[in-house]
């Protein structure tokens, strides 16, 4: 018996050696069973916490024009509030570096954060009617670059190594005194104002950018595809109906107090317990959500607004989210977009004001008009 | 009858302040013959109109952009909090003027008869175009629209416009004039005669600088059954709804008296004028121009008329 | 509601409003809401400040201070302004007030009129949040204490130990770029 | 007026007051409005006909849509030309719900539709015709008034 054993556990490893290259250990993937999985609250190791208690400090007067003439000296004047990039020039930016490389299929390159700041339509030029989400990139700079070798993510995936760096975004600059000294500390390779929301982006390494590098919404060229990363609306504990869209039960027909509810969730016998994943009532929203594949119709240069197709963004208006280039296969770019992003310092020619994709009607252009079909 | 109006229309521009007085008479007599309605309706009088015309907005440009509320209430935002964006809001007004600047929608209210000339795709001659009586306007920004009622062959029928629709053509307004009510819905319910407007109507022209005229016409509903609660929404266009003494009660019962003195309700229904004034100071020299390029148009056209006829 | 309202016009808050009344739990329903923020408001436009449940002065605040900007619009000639004063205010001495007293106050102001104060809870008690509302310009001394020797606080002492030292370097910078340019143009 | 309300009361019982359902599903009762004689007569004797059965797999009569009637104790087959429901924009909306009989080929049994009916009707009737199947364009032929 034990022969056997010791032959059989020797063709194990034998088959063990003639498997390519890397030993794969499969970890149990969390919450992937989970229709609905909760949040992760994960804060990143480097990250410190961004904000403290504030309390009354009784600073006077003279001391709080002074604070805020430093603050501005040093980063320039606040935003107007329209989505300006702030024009201040950090004294510890570099140059902003040459793209090294042309774009080739398979590379990925940054992606922005943005704001949800509301829905209007919009008309095709055959005449139809389609909502747009209107997303402005607000205040973008690079923070940080980590180059493969040195980005480890605290949820490894499997035991492949890394091939992709990752770039760290900062959106919205706020004022120095809401956050702790040790995460403004975060900006002071970048050199611009404390961000209030971050966030990470996996490049590859051609794509790197110098911190501290501002991206515009021309970093899209309308007609691309995009993903939106979002935390969707939150609308607290809600029931079946509302949460699954389960239909109910009858008014009226002798039905007691069960109008609303899901009904029955499992039979009894030989599993006699509620399977995993059975849609009840709980919380609803405050997930994030990935949509993928969202076609870009219209871009504004000037207060870097981006129109995107449909209504249904995840979350609320005045809400940041995450936008990079879709993963969707069959919604890649086949020309290249602007590698590694939108630079004016190197482009040529200055980008429009406003960039339009083919098929959208302006709202300046001629009444639509259908020709007669000639037979 | 339309060959005076025409004439009295196109000759008034020229004529003195005194002969436009006795012009405007005789202009009003038209109009009345014009009109669709049955013999039974009672047409309002010239004192009665006259008495309505000061409270509402002078015509054309006014010197307060506040006054821009009445005339183009879709540049005020939804007031509701949560969708509101400063940006978004610009950007929304921008593209407004932009569809503006091509296609010129002329000033209408609730109760006004429009002519509105769409491309159609399904259409033979792809365009089709539509007469009939707003009886709504809603929906603020790009989305605003109204409903036109008409009855054609004795078959009441309405259609949605969506006012900035790139597929609009052509929007005229053939007789400006305002109602008692927001909205009349309530014209479902009323006698045919009421909503029946002819399609090869001609536009009628208010001298330059009167007042939107207010036309107190009171309509008598069709017997029950009706399509909403009318007793219950105070209207003010509508002769006496008599209803059964259960529903009476009901009425009473749902009252909210309370709801007119509700500041704070009020307030999160509006936009607040000092944000108002904001909205209007950035539109109201544009609007202003295409007012202007607008009624020199007008004026060309009735120009040209009689030499057409002649 | 979609589409604003443009019968009336109102002047804006200077505070930030709550987007959805509060329903102020009572067991006649809205009617009953309104009654208590009558009386609410009268005891505000009698007291001038009072002490209360969070709740209830979150809501009375808004109240309060579109009646004064109300009155400060239209004037006691106004029949519409009047009726509404007389809904509100449940006792006549205090519509004469808010003409007499509240509207010459709070003409020129550009700040809102009224502040509103957290206040601690009682304990042992109900546990709900309570606060403080007051009209501006009341004629009781301040709630809100301000440290009188804030300035020989050790951040206050650095912070214009900083500030003098960062003055004069600014100085020194223009007078070098002065010098500069003197010697430049000789 | 008390007189007016006993009388309103009186009246009252005998009718239905409740608000007209919208959609066409089973069991509602449309209008002819061709002049085809077994219409014209349902029409008349303040029977119209009452929809028993709707071509499609949703149960709810759409624009265009085929349906089958009980008229005068017969079975018939219409084409919905005009609906009471809120329509999309641009698409007329009716005061009636309004049917046109046609037989199994798709002829109308009328010759004549005197009221109005949408352009739109046009493109979703040639859609729906087929080469072999039933022809419905004939009906557009009869129309005299499009809005």
């Amino acid at each position: 018996m034990s022969l056997i054993l010791k032959t059989l556990t020797s063709i194990q490893s034998f088959s063990n050696l003639l498997k390519p290259g890397i030993e794969v250990t499969t970890l149990a993937k969390r919450g992937a069973k989970r229709l609905n999985p909760y949040p992760k609250k994960r804060h990143p190791g480097w990250l410190p916490r961004p904000t403290h208690v504030l309390y009354k400090d009784d600073i006077t007067p003279e001391n709080t024009k002074f604070i805020k003439e430093v603050v501005e000296t040093r980063f320039g004047k606040p935003d107007v509030g329209l989505g300006m990039q702030s024009k201040s020039i950090s004294p510890l930016r570099n140059e902003p570096i040459e793209p090294q490389t042309e774009w080739k299929e398979g590379m990925r390159r940054t992606g922005v954060i943005a704001k949800k700041i509301g829905v209007y339509p919009m008309w095709l030029k055959d005449g139809t009617k389609v909502l747009s989400t209107l997303l402005q990139v607000i205040d973008n700079h690079v923070i940080r670059y980590m180059s493969p070798e040195e980005y480890a993510p605290v949820i490894q995936r499997n035991n492949i190594r890394n091939r992709l760096g990752c770039l760290i975004v900062g959106a919205e600059s706020m004022d120095p005194q809401l956050f702790t000294k040790e995460y403004c500390g975060v900006f002071n390779e970048s050199g611009v104002l404390p961000k209030r929301m971050l966030g990470r982006f996996l490049i590859s390494p051609n794509a790197a950018l110098q911190p501290g590098t501002p991206l515009y919404a021309a970093h899209f060229k309308p007609g691309d595809y995009v993903d939106i990363r979002g935390k969707t609306i939150d609308r607290g504990f809600q029931g079946v109906m509302k949460r699954w869209g389960f239909k109910g039960m009858p008014a009226s027909h002798g039905v007691t107090k069960t109008h609303r509810r899901g009904g029955n969730i499992g039979s009894g016998g030989t599993k006699a317990r509620v399977m995993p994943g059975t849609k009840m009532p709980g919380h609803m929203g405050n997930r994030w959500r990935v949509f993928r594949g969202i076609r870009i119709l219209r871009i504004n240069t000037k207060y870097n607004v981006i129109w995107a197709l449909g209504p249904h963004i995840p979350g609320e208006t005045n809400s940041l989210l995450y936008m990079y280039d879709t993963v969707l296969p069959t919604r890649k770019p086949s020309t290249a977009p602007h590698f590694p992003t939108y630079l004016p310092s190197i482009q040529e020619n200055p980008v429009e004001e406003e960039l339009w994709a083919e098929d959208v009607h302006r709202f300046d252009d001629p009444c639509i008009e259908f020709i007669e079909e000639t037979k | 009858m339309h060959g005076a109006l025409k004439m009295s229309a196109a000759v008034g521009r020229v004529l003195s302040q005194q002969m436009r007085q006795s012009l405007k008479v005789l202009k009003s007599l038209a109009g009345k013959k014009n009109r669709c309605f049955s013999a039974s309706v009672p047409i309002p009088k010239e004192g009665s109109v006259s008495n309505n015309e000061q409270k509402s907005v002078n015509r054309g440009k006014s010197a307060d952009p506040l006054e821009c509320r009445f005339m183009y209430p879709e540049f005020l935002p939804d007031p509701k909090p949560e969708y509101r964006n400063s940006l978004r809001e610009k950007l929304e007004r921008a593209d407004m003027m932009a569809r503006r600047s091509k296609i010129d929608i002329p000033e209408f209210y609730v109760g006004s008869i429009l002519a509105v000339t769409v491309s159609d795709p399904h259409a033979p001659g792809k365009s089709n175009r539509f007469v009939g009586i707003c009886i709504k306007r809603s929906g603020c920004g790009l989305r605003a629209n109204f409903i036109l009622r008409n009855v054609v062959d004795n078959q009441g029928v309405e259609v949605l416009y969506e006012l900035y629709d790139p597929t609009i053509q052509k929007i005229d307004c053939l007789r400006l004039e305002k109602r008692l009510d927001n909205e009349l819905l309530y014209l479902r319910d009323a006698p045919e005669e009421y909503s029946t407007f002819s399609f090869d109507m001609e536009p009628e022209i208010i001298p330059e600088g009167t007042p939107v005229p207010v036309n107190d016409l009171k309509v008598t509903l069709k017997p029950q059954p009706w399509l909403e609660k009318w007793e219950r929404k105070d209207l003010k266009g509508v002769r006496d709804i008599v209803v059964n003494q259960k529903r009476e009660m009901k009425a009473k019962a749902a009252l909210k008296p309370w709801e007119k003195y509700d500041l704070m309700k009020i307030y999160r229904e509006t936009i607040p004028e000092e944000e108002q004034k904001e909205i209007f100071a950035e539109v109201y020299s544009d609007l202003h121009n295409l007012e202007i390029t607008r009624q020199k148009m007008k004026r060309q056209r009735t120009f040209i008329r009689p030499k057409k006829s002649g | 509601m979609n589409q604003a309202n443009v019968t009336h016009l109102v002047s804006k808050l200077k505070f930030n409003i709550r987007p959805t009344p509060r329903r102020l739990k009572n067991k006649d329903g809205p009617p009953g809401r309104v009654l208590k923020i009558q009386k609410t408001l009268t005891a505000l436009f009698e007291y001038e400040r009072i002490e209360l449940f969070y709740n209830r002065a979150d809501e009375v605040r808004g109240y309060a201070e579109r009646l004064i900007s109300e009155a400060i619009r239209r004037g006691p000639e106004d029949h519409e302004m009047m009726d509404l004063a007389n809904f509100w205010i449940i006792r006549k001495e205090f519509v004469h007030k808010l003409f007499k007293v509240y509207v010459p106050r709070y003409q020129d102001y550009s700040i809102a009129y009224t502040k509103l104060h957290k206040a601690p809870r009682l304990y042992p008690g109900i546990y709900y949040k309570r606060a403080v509302l007051e009209l501006r310009g009341n004629p009781y001394p301040s709630i809100e204490q301000r440290n009188a020797h804030s300035n020989v606080l050790l951040h206050n002492l650095l912070l214009s130990e900083a500030r003098k030292e960062y003055r004069m370097e600014k100085y020194k910078e223009i007078a070098e770029s002065m010098n500069e340019r003197e010697v430049t143009s000789q | 007026m008390a007189l007016r309300n006993t009388m309103m009361n009186f009246s009252s019982r005998a009718i239905h007051t409740s608000a007209i359902c919208n959609q066409i599903i089973k069991l509602t009762r449309l209008r002819v409005v061709d002049n085809s004689d077994i219409g014209k007569q349902a029409m008349v004797e303040g029977k119209p006909p009452k929809c028993i059965h709707i071509y499609n797999k949703i149960g709810v009569g759409y624009i265009g849509d085929k349906v089958l009637v009980a008229i005068k104790g017969e079975k018939k087959k219409g084409i919905l030309v005009g609906l009471k429901q809120n329509q999309k924009t641009k698409v007329p909306k009716f005061d009636s719900n309004n049917i046109v009989l046609i037989d199994d080929s798709g002829t109308p049994l009328g010759t004549r539709i005197h009221v109005p009916i949408p352009h739109i009707l046009r493109t979703i009737l040639k859609n729906k015709t087929h080469a072999k199947g039933a022809d419905y364009t004939k009906l557009i032929a009869i129309a005299t008034r499009f809005v």
